[in-house]
């Protein structure tokens, strides 16, 4: 059987990572499926809420890296800062992070700031879908490690 | 006896920035690697895993995959030229250092001049690198501050001491300058657990410092 | 007078050690990156290449691919971990160590007992990591040398100390030993930094340290 969604219908994704590499190749996984569509990508998070602000779609989920660029007075801002900016200024949009590292303290404290669901980098492209669909249809994604942290 | 206690007190100094510079260099390798490597493993693993629930030849993937493994070990490799110069233990210090000029100079933004005596020895491994990444440090200040586009490097050899001169073309150091970066006290860790001396030499325009290492 | 010039060569000595040390880690890190690291990438990248000749899906060649990358990235993060454990400095040295103990008592082979007071309080960075690398050292010394299997470490924070006791159940130092490796090293060039002591106590059986640091 062949889906054919509207383009409307499908969940509209923003990729919030500075490596340039990463964005292409979750967006090649991403776009191969039929329900998501990819329609925000930046590579830095400091000013986020203008960029979203600036921009024609606002995303549904927003996948976001935990260490982005520090900001231009050289202050970190990464992904903990970036949920906080979009959880207080876009309260529609879900967070999922994403993050090389599997620290138990790291989720514990995203989960806290509002994130909704925190993905290893290497999850399954299986997870990483189920995760989208999860936490834009639930609310929340949480997976076996995301509970064991908190 | 004032004097020794100054002594001992620049001595407490130069132990705690050394491992300042060792924390400090940890931490920068930590990050590259977590952010740089980390990243583009993950995502080529993702993407392998999605090629083989796919079960097809793909070559958008492929290709992507070719790109992200070719990146993945330039990283790798600049990591280790970093904390390795490839040819200092094998070839000595002036093969190292050739292989830095020519780095440099492929870049063609500065002209980075060596010279030295000819059937210059091999010294003791503790020397080599010392100087080797005392004037590794010195190019970064060059390239990160000065605005110039020449440096001079010179080995001298002279009976019990090993000098090194360098300078550069650049702007300077602005006067009275009083805040010393990591850069330079690692300069100064390294001359001194050599028993040598560092010195910047003011009177000249640019950058000119003197290294002289006891060689015995 | 030959009192201070004694407490003297032994700074020499410490910062020439702090030195070394450096240098013997960055080469057993591009070390293990060139050979490990460097060669899985290479590997994985021939294998993509012949992929995209091919143009066919291969399961064999993709699970190959699958497996090589995942060691890749083991070998990052275990690289990564050691350069820096990652909650030192966010979450502080008691989630560090923490960390550290259910990463090793996990390998069931050791069992390692950590002990602090209730409400331990952040203290400066350079203590925090200072501790930290010294209880990492001591227990590599027990892992690789010991042959015992509990370790206990317990940190009190007295007035203007803090002290760490270090005890492992193994054979203990042998009789009289001269020659410490560099991780004895390390551990007095770290404590000498922070001002403080370290003292192995030999009437005990087992091997057993204390280490001081001013923390005012
Ligand atoms: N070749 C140079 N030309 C002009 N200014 C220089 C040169 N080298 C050093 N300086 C000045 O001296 C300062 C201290 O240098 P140092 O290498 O110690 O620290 P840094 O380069 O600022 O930081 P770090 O080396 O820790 O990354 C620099 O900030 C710069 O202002
Ligand atoms: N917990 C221990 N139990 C028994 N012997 C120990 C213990 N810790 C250290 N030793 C002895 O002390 C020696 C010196 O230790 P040190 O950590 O300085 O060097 P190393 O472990 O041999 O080498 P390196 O730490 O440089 O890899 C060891 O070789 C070992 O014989
Ligand atoms: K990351
Ligand atoms: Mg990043
Ligand atoms: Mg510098
Ligand atoms: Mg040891």
């Amino acid at each position: 059987m062949i889906e054919v969604m509207i383009e409307s219908e499908k969940i509209k994704i923003g990729l919030v990572e500075d490596q340039f590499l990463f964005r292409k190749g979750i967006r090649a996984i991403l776009e191969s499926n039929p329900k998501l569509t990819v329609v925000f990508e930046t590579g830095v998070g400091y000013d986020i809420d203008r960029q979203l602000n600036e921009h024609s779609t606002t995303p549904d989920v927003l996948l976001v890296d935990l260490c982005l660029p520090q900001d231009k007075n050289h202050y970190p801002y990464g992904g903990m800062e970036v949920t906080k900016t979009v959880r207080s200024k876009f309260p529609d949009i879900k967070i999922l992070i994403l993050s090389v590292h599997n620290e138990h303290n790291f989720i514990a404290d995203l989960i806290r700031h509002g994130a909704h669901g925190y993905l290893i980098k290497d999850a399954d492209p299986q997870e990483v879908i189920d995760a989208i669909l999860a936490v834009h249809t639930r609310g929340a994604f949480i997976n076996n490690y995301t509970l064991s942290a908190i | 006896l004032e004097k020794e206690e100054m002594k001992s007190k620049h001595k407490d100094e130069l132990l705690r920035w050394s491992i300042q510079i060792q924390e400090d260099e940890r931490k920068r390798i930590s990050n590259d690697m977590h952010d740089e490597l980390g990243a583009l493993l993950s995502i080529s693993l993702m993407l392998c895993k999605k090629i083989s629930v796919n079960q097809v030849y793909d070559s958008h993937h492929i290709n992507n995959l070719i790109e992200l493994l070719s990146s993945s070990l330039a990283s790798t490799r600049r990591i280790c030229y970093e904390l390795l110069p490839p040819h200092l233990e094998r070839y000595g210090l002036i093969a190292a250092l050739e292989s830095f000029r020519d780095q440099i100079n492929s870049t063609n933004t500065i002209d980075f001049v060596l010279s030295y005596p000819t059937n210059f020895p091999r010294l003791p491994r503790e020397i080599e690198l010392g100087i080797f990444r005392i004037i590794a440090e010195q190019t970064t200040n060059t390239i990160k501050h000065a605005e110039g586009n020449v440096i001079r490097v010179s080995l001298c050899l002279e009976s019990q001491f090993l000098t090194c001169y360098y300078s550069d073309n650049g702007k300077g150091l602005a006067e009275g300058l009083l805040t010393k970066g990591l850069g330079l006290k690692s300069i100064e860790t390294r001359t001194s657990s050599l028993g040598g001396t560092f010195n910047i030499i003011s009177q000249q325009p640019g950058f000119n410092s003197k290294v002289s290492i006891p060689n015995d």
